[in-house]
């Protein structure tokens, strides 16, 4: 804990915590809803009842103005929509309330720390996971998520970069699914359909593309082990339970995950610490992670590793440790 | 000249209304006669032709002032907005000359217009809470305070009762006096010749003649009509009645519209109900159908004791109904006279709950041919039809059947003399058939086909008049002067 | 006798009304061959109608519906929240079920009856409540959803019993069958408007309910019967979707109900009842079907597509306006 | 002639009829003074307020159009794309602007301006072309949000000229500007409404368009100028939204129109036009803000929000049919 310096006589730790939570119908934020009262009876944390400002900023808003009034002293949400919080920052800002921001950075308004992975680096994993494994030719789908959220654009984008640079020879299809398994099973069948070719497959969302993905293949037959020359490789990106499932089966073939442990310990973690006063500075912390400057307050870049069939029973991984 | 569609509602139609005079416009359904209003009134533009008035050039169709300064209307087709109260439907549009409006002023403005032509309506009630003559007498005051000179009628009497219709003629009368003309539409020709001078007849969208009243017997006017000679209708002699009781109600009572009534039909007999407004009798006649449950009382169609207030099992036990209103409860607009027709006997037209479609045209064809409907054949949606036959179509739906016993309610309304005979017609030859029938009008012609009159006095059956009463007789005991 | 005879071509035409979309299907036809080889292909054009056969079911649902007068808002979140529920019922609390035990054959059944009970309650509040349809439907839209996130928590369930997933996965006789079941069933809905009892009285009641009444038709019974079976159809298209994602998301069904107006009303059925056929619904699914088709195979950009979308809605109901030649409402 | 006095103690009644929430919002707010002592505060129900004045806006908007018998649901997407394009067209393009370099003062005419284009392309579909209007709004949902993710490709913007984010972020008389905007349309709404031909005019239309013609009202002109007011509405509603959270992102308004439409039923606006007033949907838009505000306060967890939320509509709208005792379509 090198980078961690104790503020001016701090450390009562009194205060209660306000959080809000961005939605409730994707499983990757249902696992990180579940991890945080887990972690805040771990971390001794004075919890408020939690907000769900389901996927809507406006509420988002309305709800943190909400746990203002009700007396929050530090505030933890995670707004899907980053760019229309300035005003609440700003306000939060003025009454000296720190705010921790879970998976996405805000791009105005002051923060404390910004608790992420990397969303870019997902696709650039991705992408170099699946770049290796074709050989650096043929065809690739891209299912992408809402292009209206950040993570799905910076996964998009860098996925799209890193195949343009590093496997020039490899065409990229994109989909846009809205994080619909609907929409996702629709466009994956009808691009099958015209370039029976495709090898690969990089998606957005285990929780919402997986099963679509692996419906379409198995009903073109193209679901086979990855020794069979008709194998589709498939890289998902979440690091649900049913996605090391579908790797032990051979199903699919790398999945980033994305730590929704890591991200609710350590939202509360660095909330409690901003009540208590403390700072931090960039650098290497003590669990596995760098912390970066922004021009507007810290980020924790927590690692999302990339998970194969090498390394899916890792323990340590959170879809291991959901029932 | 005026044309909808494929249809040619006017075909170089003139009218010449002379100053001060109660022109009356006649004609069958469909005869272009409120398509003659519309385009008077400037609500429609004609395909070829001019509107004159006074020698000058009508204003621009944009310039519904100019226009209500000339004429004011009455129209066939209610223009109340039921939602508004009565000041506001009277100052539609006028509330105030600019600025905001005052609503006491305006009140006190309806007030007085109401009570210039006395009209006993408040004003701040709501439009659609008022009967229909109420509803009418605020149109005629609303098309008055224009300062019209000419005033156009279209078919008022309809659905008004005997009384209500006397109010009105009495008022036109004193209007005619002040020197306002006026042009009246009606399918009562005796209307015709009670209160206006001259009388021009509509036949097929063409104009055929143009008489003084004075100098037209009245066969002569139903022949240009219909082009044909036609005499007025007669009600038939039936030997008396001694058949089975095909439909009898005992002690029905529903709060608010008739208490403790007892009425019983028997097979070919013709058993009128009449009364002035809000006596009941619609909702007597409603309630024998099942249309509304009755708080207490038991009704028996030809012999089953049916469930209160299911239309199904009464019509499943015999029963034939023509309700009082055809737009309302007559007809689905957009579906064939075929259909329509057939809607009570659909489950006889196939097994298994399929309808067969050739033997519901072939049952259609009958039907058409039965009751003389004008239409293009059993496919063409009764929407399409003239009120009329629209109506006949009604009739042909409760008589589809071969009821036992039939419920008949205003069923002359709006049609013409042709139609009319046509109709009642129907109802007698069902009753030689063998049927027994409830006939509900306000129309006291319509009541001489009766065998006997019921008279309903606020809610309760006061006499039974057997055949062979007059206009006085009958008036006097609905109106409750004479018990 | 003579003048009996209708004159032919004006009941012709009315016949024709239900097709007007049928141009507009075969320019989509030409357009999709010339823009792309592999979209007139045997396996592009099944696809297609394979990915329209659930939501095609809704539309059938809605049609049927609108037809007779009312209005459904919840039936997309019928389609998620009735397996959902259903498969709850049957899975194991380990696998995220409620841990009842019951029996994985009946998860079908159960789902069925989930879909008519939603039905029955939407009858029992706008026909015996007489409250406004949309607003009910609406507030049931979001209340059936909630009903689906609450026991799930958010989760999709992944892991479901075998007699959920094959009527959506199957294929009978070269064709999947969902196809087949979509097929059958709007060939029953076009026959049974056409020629059953029942269907005539959809029509009578949504164009003049007053009048179906007094000809004897129990108009309160029939529009119940609507509700419950349009709920029914919505669980069914939810069998078929699930059978085809092989797992039932959050999400599933959300934000259909607006594709399913749209196909139904340019299909012209009309929003104000007792006009339209399930034969018009079934070429509104096409049209739609066929457009996502075509912006999916030549790759437009998903920012873009909403726009190329909406136009090309506006120019079909353009085209049913011009045809069915009278004002819409 | 004594029995065609209309008994006056109905019409009395009618008045109130506006005011059936009343109860309700009375009810809400001692439920919730007795769930949080924070509820009564001024500065929660200050925020109450402020939360809902841009919705509000779009129920006013709403509110008329229903009232002259019309519908759009294109509203929502309008908060979004006008005042996402006003900005484009002012900002350059290294800020995610056109380029186009036009002063900054402009955004918000600009932003208007587009809105009530929106209105004008709506009116000339819906009175010209005589489409439904549910089915063109529909469309025009889907494509004006299309006109707005094109553009910005789906990225937020948050480098916005000063002008556009005053209104919304301002604060007079020590309540935040969207208030005191919000509470003046709603009286020029009621006043408009109650005291102008313009609004009376409304009511007649909404309640018969022939006897509205027939009285001289210029119907398609009225409806059109509807529209327009509507579209600029929402406009206004985009410029206080994006006041409030400082940027414009690319889900703005979406998702709002169905409550629009529950706010304005619930407070007794009728879908079939020609009833219903102002201070009512007013009331319809307090009731949801209430009950948001408590769900919130109370932390109900987010899975079961919309079903609490779905009820609570649903009995607001029990409570204004038997309080309005006809019933509803
Ligand atoms: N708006 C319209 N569109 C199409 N056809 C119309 C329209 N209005 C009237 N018609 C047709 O024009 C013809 C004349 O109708 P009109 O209403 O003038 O008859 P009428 O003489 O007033 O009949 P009635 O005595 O039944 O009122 C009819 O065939 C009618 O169907
Ligand atoms: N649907 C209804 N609900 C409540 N009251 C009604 C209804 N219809 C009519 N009434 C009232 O019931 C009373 C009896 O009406 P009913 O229609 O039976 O009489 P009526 O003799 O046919 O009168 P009218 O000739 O005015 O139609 C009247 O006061 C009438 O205003
Ligand atoms: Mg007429
Ligand atoms: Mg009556």
């Amino acid at each position: 804990s090198g980078t961690q310096t104790t503020g001016g006589g701090g450390g009562g730790g009194e205060g209660k915590i306000g959080i809000d939570h961005p939605r409730a119908d994707s499983d990757f934020w249902n696992s990180y809803i579940k991890y945080v009262p887990q972690m805040a009876s771990e971390l001794k944390v004075d919890l408020m009842p939690a907000t769900n400002s389901q996927n809507d900023v406006t509420k988002l808003v309305n709800n943190v103005q909400a746990l203002i009034g009700q007396g929050a002293k530090a505030i933890v949400m995670a707004p899907q929509d980053t760019g229309a919080i300035a005003t609440t920052l700003q306000t939060l800002a003025n009454k000296k309330i720190p705010v921790v921001t879970v998976d996405t950075r805000p791009d105005k308004g002051q923060v404390y720390m910004v608790v992420r992975a990397d969303n870019r680096a997902y696709g650039t994993k991705a992408c170099e996971f699946l770049g290796e494994k074709l050989g650096g030719k043929g065809k690739v789908v891209q299912l992408m998520g809402s292009l209206s959220s950040i993570n799905g654009r910076d996964r998009a984008e860098a996925f799209r970069e890193c195949m343009k640079t590093k496997f020039p020879r490899i065409t990229v299809f994109e989909e846009p699914t809205e994080w619909e398994g609907s929409k996702a099973a629709s466009m994956l069948q009808t691009r099958l359909e015209q370039n029976p070719d495709i090898k690969g497959i990089y998606m957005h969302a285990g929780g919402v593309h997986l099963a679509p993905t692996l419906q379409v293949l198995k009903q073109k037959g193209l679901l086979v082990p990855p020794t069979d020359a008709k194998h589709v490789f498939v890289v998902s990106n979440d690091g649900i339970p049913q996605e090391f499932e579908a790797i032990r089966k051979g199903d699919i073939d790398a999945t980033v995950s994305q730590p929704a442990d890591l991200y609710a310990k350590y939202a509360l973690y660095y909330a409690k610490a901003a009540i208590d006063g403390k700072t931090f500075k960039p650098g290497p912390t003590d669990h596995d992670s760098t912390i970066i400057q922004l021009p507007n307050g810290l980020e924790d870049q927590l690692p999302a590793p990339l998970v194969t069939k090498d390394n899916v029973d890792d323990k340590s991984l959170w879809g291991n440790q959901v029932k | 000249m005026k044309r909808f569609g494929p249809t040619v509602a006017l075909n170089g139609a003139g009218i010449t209304i002379a100053e001060g005079e109660t022109h009356a416009l006649v004609g069958r359904n469909g005869a272009g006669k409120s398509t003659l209003v519309s385009i008077l009134t400037g609500l429609q533009r004609p395909d070829e032709g001019e509107v004159l008035f006074s020698g000058e050039a009508a204003p621009a169709l944009a310039d519904r002032d100019a226009w209500r300064q000339r004429v004011a209307c009455v129209y066939q087709k209610s223009t109340i907005i039921p939602a508004l109260t009565v000041a506001e439907n009277l100052f539609l549009n006028r509330q105030t000359a600019n600025g905001l409006i005052n609503w006491r002023t305006l009140r006190a403005k309806a007030r007085d217009l109401l009570s210039t032509y006395e009209v006993d309506v408040d004003a701040e009630a709501l439009a659609g809470d008022l009967n229909v003559e109420q509803r009418q007498l605020v149109e005629i005051a609303r098309a008055l305070s224009f300062g019209a000179r000419f005033i156009i009628l279209d078919e008022p009497t309809a659905r008004l009762d005997g009384p209500a219709i006397e109010r009105l003629f009495a008022r036109m009368r004193a209007l005619r006096e002040q020197g306002v003309t006026m042009m009246y539409i009606s399918h009562h020709l005796d209307e015709v010749y009670e209160i206006c001078q001259s009388v021009t007849v509509f036949r097929d969208a063409r104009r055929v003649m143009t008489r003084p009243v004075a100098e037209l017997p009245h066969d002569e006017l139903v022949a240009a009509m219909t082009g044909e000679a036609t005499a007025a209708y007669e009600a038939r002699t039936r030997g008396a009645a001694n058949g089975t009781v095909v439909l009898s109600a005992e002690s029905l009572s529903l709060a608010g519209r008739f208490q403790t009534v007892d009425l019983s039909v028997r097979a070919g007999e013709v058993v009128g109900l009449a009364g002035s407004g809000s006596s009941g009798k619609v909702g007597l006649a409603e309630t024998l159908v099942g249309l509304h449950r009755p708080d207490s009382g038991t009704v028996t169609v030809n012999g089953t004791r049916v469930r209160p207030g299911d239309v199904p099992a009464a019509l499943g036990a015999g029963l034939g109904f023509v309700p009082e209103d055809r737009n309302r409860e007559g007809f689905v607009p957009l579906l064939s006279v075929g259909e329509n027709g057939t809607l009570p006997i659909a489950r006889k037209l196939g097994r298994y709950g399929v309808v067969s479609p050739a033997r519901r045209r072939s049952k259609a064809v009958q039907l058409i041919k039965e009751l003389d409907i004008k239409t293009e054949g059993p496919d063409q949606p009764v929407g399409d039809l003239s009120g009329g036959n629209a109506q006949k179509v009604v009739f042909a739906r409760a008589l589809v059947d071969n009821p036992a016993a039939l419920v008949v309610i205003n069923p002359t309304a709006g049609v013409d003399v042709k139609a009319k005979q046509a109709l009642l017609g129907a109802v007698e030859d069902a009753v030689e058939r063998g049927a027994g029938a409830v006939l509900v009008s306000d129309e006291l012609d319509d009541l001489r086909i009766c065998d006997r009159v019921l008279v309903m006095f606020h809610g309760r059956v006061v006499k039974d008049v057997p055949r062979g009463w007059t206009d006085h007789e009958l008036v006097a005991v609905m109106e409750g002067i004479e018990e | 006798m003579t003048t009996l005879t209708a004159p032919p071509p004006r009941v012709r035409l009315a016949r024709f009304r239900d097709l007007t979309l049928v141009p507009v299907i075969l320019i989509l036809l030409v357009v999709g061959a010339f823009l792309d080889p592999i979209f007139l292909s045997v396996g592009n054009l099944t696809n297609v109608l394979q990915q329209q056969a659930s939501i095609s079911l809704l539309v059938l649902a809605e049609a049927l519906i609108l037809i007779a007068g009312k209005f459904d808002l919840s039936l997309e979140s019928t389609v998620g929240m009735a397996p959902a529920i259903a498969v709850m019922l049957v899975i194991p609390a380990s696998a995220g079920g409620f841990g009842l035990g019951l029996p994985g054959p009946l998860v079908i059944p159960l789902c069925l009856l989930i879909g008519a009970a939603i039905g029955v309650f939407n009858g029992f509040l706008i026909i015996k409540f007489q409250l406004s349809a949309f607003i009910v439907t609406l507030a049931m839209l979001i209340i059936v959803h909630g009903l689906q996130l609450g026991p799930t928590e958010g989760k999709t369930l992944f892991e479901l019993p075998e007699s959920i997933l094959y009527l959506g996965s199957a294929t009978w006789f070269g064709l999947p069958a969902a196809i087949w079941i979509a097929a059958v069933l709007f060939a029953a809905g076009i026959a049974g408007l056409g020629y059953l009892r029942l269907g005539r009285a959809l029509y009578a009641i949504g164009g003049n309910a007053d009048a179906a009444r007094a000809a004897g038709i129990r108009v309160d019974r029939v529009l119940w019967g609507v509700f419950i079976l349009g709920g029914t159809l919505a669980a069914l298209a939810g069998v078929l979707e699930t059978g085809r994602l092989g797992a039932i998301g959050s999400n599933q069904g959300v934000g259909w109900i607006f594709m399913v107006f749209a196909a139904a009303v340019i299909g012209g059925v009309s929003m104000d009842g007792g006009k339209g056929t399930i034969l018009g619904a079934l070429t509104g699914v096409l049209v739609i079907g066929l457009v996502q088709n075509i912006l999916t195979l030549k790759g437009v950009s998903g920012f873009w597509q909403p726009v190329v979308y909406g136009c090309i809605i506006l120019i079909a109901l353009i085209i049913s306006r011009i045809a069915g030649g009278k004002a819409q409402d």
